[in-house]
């Protein structure tokens, strides 16, 4: 027993950045939860807040890879407006169908993405002001694709459904579990199972390379967290709708670059331009075209961005993005991004995303004034940041 | 078969409007290794970067041949292909990876679309192993390694793509004595296997101890070239071909004898990291007379940096105790600018990142350290500072069009000088020069020894921090030797030698 | 919001934003008026923001609300919302703006927006003789669609005016291409916008007013007409055009009310303000509000269609007021307090 | 006359980046005078133009230094805002004077921005974010500074007259030269024999030291341009109202950074802390300090762009400081800052400033659309930097 507390204590020491965030975010929800009387962690408002961060929560996964290879970007929050109006465009004036206006619309946030890189890359200017540039330039795109009409009503159900609608329930068994969305019960229980056997098999692999493990009691601990956690949300959202097409979107996005990232060349190349900018230069990395990579997804999740924000709202409007960037920024640097290159976890970045939106989502249900709310999020944001440096500076 | 393995004819590359390199020729026989050696800016380093690749084909004139065969490198990759793998004088690893991922950054082993990350990390380990550095872990951090840890790092990266010939540009100049000559071992023991290296070193000891073949390079020409399998060659011609004139004595004689006065000393000094709890400097009692220079010699990692820079008012604020004394008070800067009040100044051992503002002028960097002193009140006299400068560069002979020159134009031997002369101006009691010939070449070593014997002539008390045995005990009148936070010896200049002092500093 | 625990907590109000001072009155009359009612309500702002706009009535639905009072930032935009809380029961009362498109609104009360601009316009007609007075035109934020109602309102009344030679424009080329024209499109009033707008920010307006000036020649000067949107864009543009030499007068527009404005009708420094008394604004919606709650169908005057529906509403009357009725209407009114003003002394 | 022409023209290859804002500027005020039919500089455009551009001049002097020292600071904008506010309540609600209503707000300003500083040099926290932080933080204060009413409307003469007033003439002259303000034209010609005189010995201390000096000719032409350009500034605003409070204020504040930059030691370490941090630190300067400095200096400065706007609009407003932040940093990239620390000068940000209120004013004179007006700053900005990094490289 008292080997079990120095291990947790030492394993809390050593992590505690990489789970100081989803404890903050635990902490988080529950204090919202007793103050709300419950209507925090209700399955309609958890459902509620996972569709109000999604556009966000794809910006967030985005900036984090340009601001882990040093740079930034400004311009993707009228970006993420502007394409959103170009697809409701697309779709209301033009007569494409929902699946065409997005395939544009990543494709023209592609590009957009693609022109800020080579300024940064090729024309070596800062990216603070060529995407300061790019800012004013979407903004008034913004203004020009919205004047027609002001705000541009969308009326496709196939493209409205991304921000409003759930992923259809396994046919023919109304009859069981009723009131549960059994396809969500069921994809939930195959992550649960799937996360436990990845991390066993990788326990094993990391004894084979000789590799200390965690100990074994705080590996069973993780999985225990692990499991609860997740089969906590997939019931609250089985008990409601299930699970949302934005829901299912951003964990694809969330997944694709966490493999990216994680596993691939790629992604390697990215944390080490990051980290080294001449280092992987002269270790043969072509650094330029792994910044114009990064740029053009990070205006391709724009586009996403903007696709998700208009069919939520089911319509384009003239002020579409405003602070997305900064909002986006902020939650990648409370998931623990660092401006110094070469550090940051997309997965930490969608937390991040998280805990601003839970933030203001809790301080909505509990009627906090909005100048308040304001102040609180500064503040927040502030102790989050004081709180990574400190911790990681502890490690060092 | 006689044709070398690498040949380069007539390379000449310029920068912009400024040509670099004319018409250099170089031969480099399979199985050898090679020595390219030269003053800073000779040309060393761009010649090895147009061999690697760096400098693709079109950016320079000349032709390159493999083995016979002219080949053209349009990229680091291209030479990579042709066998040819390169250690730049730069570290160049990135710091927040781990140590498998920078061996094959940008060679990695793929399984499909993934990385295999278990097949790297095995693999690693081999290399590891076969630059007898298998107590690194492939899976340990590449920041949380020493300087001399990480060189084997990048030798194992070089190795991982299986060269034919490996480059390595000035691999020794942040490594100890002991750990260079592991390195030589390290090397002579590729080349018995089969390699053919190209070695570049200011250390020309090191070069006579393991190159088969020389190439020496003066003011972008490739000047001389020896064969050590067919001609004798010592340190001074090589350095006469260098430097184009002859020089006698590596190390200027004393000009004056110190004096019995004690102008610094430490007592029961103690540096502690506080953020890990190591001792940096543990129980140092030192002391300097004046018109003294006092060795300070270590290995790398000894803590003699951290005991100058603990001295130097403590800027990193590491947990420092014990007592020190300038002319006999008692004084506790906590600060360097109080260090600076107090007449001490200390140079670092890193120019470019610690010691100078590369985009500033020389006159702007001299006055930095003092600016109270060409000030009237709160306002800067220009006049006077150009005047302080104009004097620096005269009486340093710092090599400049005037003293408006930015400090990035200047060659690194130049800009040591400017370092120096910042430190000067402070009019320290106490100077301590923290490695002041790392990396230049001879003649402005010497240059810098001269004004040394000088300053200790004037009457300041000089601690010279250094890993290069000769330049301590060319140079010192007396030696600390350093080891693990620890003062392990003493030794008057007539009592040391290479053995002894070598002894106390692995002690 | 105050915390009244024994009050059943059914209705939710979500108002534009709290940038514009137009909402915090509106947010004070709301709590007013709740006090004599057995119900409380949760005010919320969206900052103009309509993502926020829409958490707003998601979290409103999560507390269990059964009507809502929803003032749309974005009128168009805010069709998603409606339907969220009309698929959660929850009946839907627009409030001064329209929710268009969508048939998940119940009631709507309202100002006519048309109206304000009409009345803003008629002022300045009937305030100007002879023939060729400068006319300077000046609108709300494009982002805004409130903005294309009143400046249509307004160029429906000044257009015949422009064209027989009453007025001329001053400041806008794209106005003055289209001055033979009655009824506008959207677009073209969409381009004219876009050359006089003020962004409903007083250092734009500003900023605007101080380069029409420069660039008007004299014969553009001298007793002026001024079509300003609302009472703090008007404030700016005409403490600018006080401040030039050659302007000997002018006649400026306004609306809201705002108490600023107020003391500058009192002053003579703002001509007149279209009065949108948000008391019976505000009490018809909680009457709405209380009668659905009650079980009951709200009054209604007339139908407004928004695109799918027309839904019943009760309009309120809009009021012109300068400085020969200002006492009367709003403080004889109780609307404000005779205190809140420096008076002349007379 | 041969070698004047080579003479011109090696002068102007050499010292393209110092003369390129000046040389845009003069462009586009050109091109606006020609497309507006001559109202673009007419004299009370022009007093406009700078009584347009103050609250964000200011801003940008102060975020240059930021700059120089390689930190940013977002939360000057809404710090500005609420500043402005801060004063409206201390004037019409406790009655404070004029005067020491600004001394407080100056003084908090320095507060403000000491916090900030703080947060950067002792907790290390990225400037971005802790600033980041702060522009949420302020943007509540604003609203709950002006929560009462909305707007706070200022009825204070003297206050009010900082941003929409005028230095008084010299009484007793009315009859002389009538239609121009006699004291501008007389500090007007002041300040060019001051110029002209301070150019003259410097010019000689060059020649004394041994360093060249530009060529005889390309002296006099120099001399020749600012006499004119300064001429022709003091006569239009002397035909007008002469030089405005606010006017005054920028010079002031732009002449003490100008001399604390270029001429103290403070000046000397500010810089030499952004070109090498760590240099700087073992030359005994603490640098700790001069960020808190720097920092602290930029809060105040805000404190002052607060009153600046709050002045002009005689009235505190919700929105007041939006965007500020952007504006000014993007005038100081205009004027040539650079990011990676070390490099910019006050002046020229000043310039930047009115380079883009110049293009802002313009495009209003002429009736641009405000969605091409966007468009047009974006792409302006972009230009400016690249032809910046461009002359740069080439010059290096
Ligand atoms: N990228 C570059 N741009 C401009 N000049 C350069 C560049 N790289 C090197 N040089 C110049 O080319 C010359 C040769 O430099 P190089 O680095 O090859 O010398 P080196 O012999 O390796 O010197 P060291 O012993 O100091 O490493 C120097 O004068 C240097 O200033
Ligand atoms: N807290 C710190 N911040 C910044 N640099 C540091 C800090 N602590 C140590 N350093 C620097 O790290 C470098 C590497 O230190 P290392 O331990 O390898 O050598 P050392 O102990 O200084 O040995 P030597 O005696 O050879 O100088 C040194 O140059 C030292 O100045
Ligand atoms: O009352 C006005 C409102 O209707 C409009 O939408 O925004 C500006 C206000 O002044
Ligand atoms: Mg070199
Ligand atoms: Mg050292």
């Amino acid at each position: 027993m008292n080997s079990f507390g120095q291990h947790l204590k030492k394993f809390l020491v050593e992590n505690v950045r990489d789970y100081a965030m989803f404890v903050a975010l635990i902490a988080i929800m529950i204090v919202f939860e007793v103050l709300s009387g419950g209507t925090f962690l209700s399955p309609d408002n958890i459902t509620n807040l996972i569709n109000q961060t999604g556009y966000l929560a794809v910006l967030s996964i985005g900036v984090t890879l340009v601001i882990v290879i040093r740079h930034i970007d400004l311009s993707i929050g009228f970006l993420s407006g502007f394409l959103g109006a170009v697809a409701a465009n697309l779709m209301m004036f033009y007569h494409f169908n929902a699946f065409t206006a997005i395939l544009v619309v990543l494709l023209l946030g592609a590009l957009a993405g693609l022109l800020n890189g080579s300024m940064v890359a090729y024309l070596g200017i800062p990216s603070f002001i060529a995407t300061l540039a790019g800012w004013m330039a979407y903004r008034g795109a913004l203004l020009l694709a919205t004047r027609g009409m002001g705000t541009i009503i969308i009326k496709n159900e196939t493209f409205n459904a991304i921000g409003n609608g759930f992923i259809p329930d396994i046919p023919g068994l109304e009859n069981f579990l009723p009131g549960y969305h059994k396809l969500t019960l069921f994809l939930g229980i195959v992550a649960i199972i799937a996360i436990i056997f990845s991390s066993i098999s990788s326990r094993r692999r990391q004894i084979q390379r000789g590799i200390e493990p965690i100990p074994f009691d705080m590996f069973i601990l993780e999985m225990i967290f692990i499991t609860a956690g997740l089969f906590y949300i997939t019931l609250k959202i089985a008990a409601y709708n299930g699970i949302s097409w934005t829901l299912l979107i951003v964990l694809g996005v969330t997944m694709i670059y966490y493999f990216i990232t994680e596993r691939t060349v790629l992604g390697r190349h990215i944390y080490a331009v990051g980290g080294n900018p001449e280092a992987a230069q002269l270790s043969g990395i072509n650094v330029k075209k792994i910044i114009l990579i990064v740029f053009t997804s990070m205006g391709m999740l724009a586009g996403l961005s903007g696709i998700l924000f208009a069919s939520r709202l089911k319509s384009a409007t003239t002020t579409a993005g405003t602070m997305f960037e900064l909002y986006a920024i902020a939650g990648a640097y409370i998931g623990g991004v660092s401006a110094a290159g070469g550090v940051g976890k997309v997965v930490n970045s969608l937390i991040g995303a998280f805990v601003m939106q839970t933030l203001q989502n809790g301080m909505l249900l509990l009627g906090v004034d909005v100048s308040l709310q304001y102040i609180i999020l500064g503040v927040v944001l502030a102790i989050a940041v004081i709180f990574d440096v400190a911790t990681r500076s502890r490690v060092h | 078969m006689d044709t070398p393995l690498i040949e380069l004819r007539n390379i000449s590359k310029s920068f912009g409007e400024v040509q670099v390199l004319f018409d250099v020729n170089m031969k480099v026989k399979e199985g050898e290794i090679h020595c390219l050696v030269g003053e800073n800016g000779a040309g060393k380093s761009t010649l090895m970067k147009i061999l690697s690749g760096v400098y693709p084909y079109g950016q320079y004139s000349g032709e390159i041949l493999i083995e016979g065969h002219p080949v053209q490198f349009h990229s680091i990759r291209d030479s990579e292909k042709a066998g040819i793998s390169i250690i730049y004088q730069e570290l160049s690893l990135v710091p927040e990876m781990m140590v498998y991922e920078n061996i094959f950054l940008s060679n990695e082993i793929r399984k499909g679309l993934v990385v295999d990350t278990e097949k790297e990390i095995d693999e690693a380990g081999r290399l590891l192993k076969m630059v007898k550095a298998d107590y690194i872990s492939p899976t340990a951090k590449v920041k949380n390694l020493s300087v001399s840890m990480q060189q084997l790092v990048e030798i194992a990266k070089a190795l991982s793509s299986k060269p034919k010939a490996l480059i390595l540009d000035e691999p020794t100049s942040a490594l100890s004595e002991l750990e260079s000559e592991n390195l030589l071992n390290l090397l002579k023991e590729l080349k018995a296997r089969g390699m053919t290296i190209i070695l570049i070193s200011h250390r020309l000891k090191e070069v006579l101890q393991v190159a088969d073949s020389i190439t020496v390079l003066r003011d972008g020409r490739s000047v001389a070239y020896f064969d050590r399998r067919e001609q004798e060659v010592d340190e001074a011609t090589i350095i006469k071909y260098m430097v184009g004139r002859e020089i006698a004595n590596l190390y200027p004689p004393k000009i004056a004898e110190p004096t019995d006065e004690v102008v610094f000393e430490l007592k029961n000094w103690t540096v502690i990291n506080p953020s890990t709890g190591r001792y940096l400097a543990k129980d140092v009692n030192l002391k300097i007379h004046r018109g003294e220079i006092v060795g300070l010699f270590g290995l790398i990692g000894a803590g003699r940096t951290e005991l100058g820079l603990s001295i130097f008012g403590n800027p990193y604020g590491y947990t420092v105790q014990g007592e020190m004394f300038v002319e006999g008070k008692q004084v506790n800067p906590r600060s360097p600018a109080e260090a600076i009040k107090n007449g001490i100044f200390y140079l670092t051992e890193d120019r470019k990142e610690r010691g100078l503002i590369l985009i500033e002028t020389i006159r702007k960097n001299i006055a930095l350290a003092n600016l109270e002193a060409v000030s009237r009140g709160l306002i800067v006299d220009d006049e006077k500072e150009i005047q302080v400068a104009n004097n620096f560069v005269k009486r340093l002979s710092i090599k400049a069009p005037n003293v408006e020159a930015k400090i990035s134009t200047l060659s690194g031997g130049t800009q040591q000088k400017v370092l120096v002369a910042k430190g000067l101006f402070t009019e320290p009691k106490v100077l301590i020069l923290d490695e002041p010939t790392r990396g230049i070449d001879v003649g402005a070593k010497f240059e810098i020894y001269t004004l040394m014997r000088e300053l200790a002539k004037e009457g300041k008390a000089i601690l010279l921090i250094s890993s290069e045995l000769p330049e301590i005990l060319g140079m010192s009148d007396r030696i600390y030797v350093m080891g693990r936070g620890r003062i392990t010896g003493e030794l008057s200049a007539d009592q040391a030698d290479q053995e002894t002092v070598m002894k106390y500093a692995i002690d | 919001a105050p915390k009244q625990a024994a009050k059943q907590k059914v209705i939710g109000i979500v108002l534009p934003t709290k940038d514009e001072p137009r909402w915090i009155q509106d947010e004070t009359r709301f709590n007013d008026a709740l006090k004599d009612t057995d119900y409380s309500a949760e005010i919320m702002f969206s900052q103009g923001d309509p993502a926020r706009e829409k958490q707003n009535v998601e979290t409103l639905i999560g507390q269990g609300i059964k009507v809502l009072i929803l003032c749309a930032h974005d009128a168009v935009a805010a069709a998603a919302s409606a339907e969220a809380a009309r698929d959660a029961g929850v009946k839907v009362i627009s409030y001064d703006r329209l929710i268009l498109d969508t048939d998940a609104v119940d009631y709507y009360v309202t100002f006519d927006s048309v109206e304000v601009g009409r009345k803003q316009g008629q002022y300045l007609v009937d305030h100007a003789s002879g023939q060729n007075n400068p006319l300077y035109l000046y609108a709300g934020a494009l982002s805004d669609n409130n903005s294309f109602l009143f400046f249509q309102g307004a160029w429906e009344v000044l257009q015949p005016k422009i064209a027989d030679g009453t007025f001329v424009i001053a400041n806008s080329t794209k106005a003055e291409a289209l001055k033979d024209k009655n009824s506008l499109t959207r677009d073209e009033i969409a381009d004219i916008i876009g050359q006089i707008t003020t962004n409903w920010d007083f250092n734009t307006a500003k900023n605007l007013a101080q380069a029409n000036l420069s660039s008007a020649p004299k014969t553009l000067k001298g007793n002026v007409f001024i079509l300003a949107p609302n009472d703090g864009t008007a404030r700016s543009i005409a403490d600018t055009f006080a401040a030039d030499p050659d302007i000997t007068s002018y006649v400026i527009t306004g609306q809201d009310a705002e108490k600023p404005s107020v003391q500058y009708i009192i002053d003579g420094k703002q001509s007149m303000t279209v009065f949108k008394d948000v008391r019976v604004l505000v009490r018809d919606a909680i009457n709405a509000a209380i009668t659905y709650l009650e079980g009951g169908e709200p009054e209604a005057t007339t139908t407004y269609n928004n695109g799918v529906k027309d839904v019943p509403s009760k309009p309120s009357e809009v009021q012109v007021v300068d400085k020969s009725n200002v006492r009367e209407i709003l403080i004889d009114s109780g609307y404000y307090s005779e205190s809140d003003f420096t008076w002349p002394t007379e």
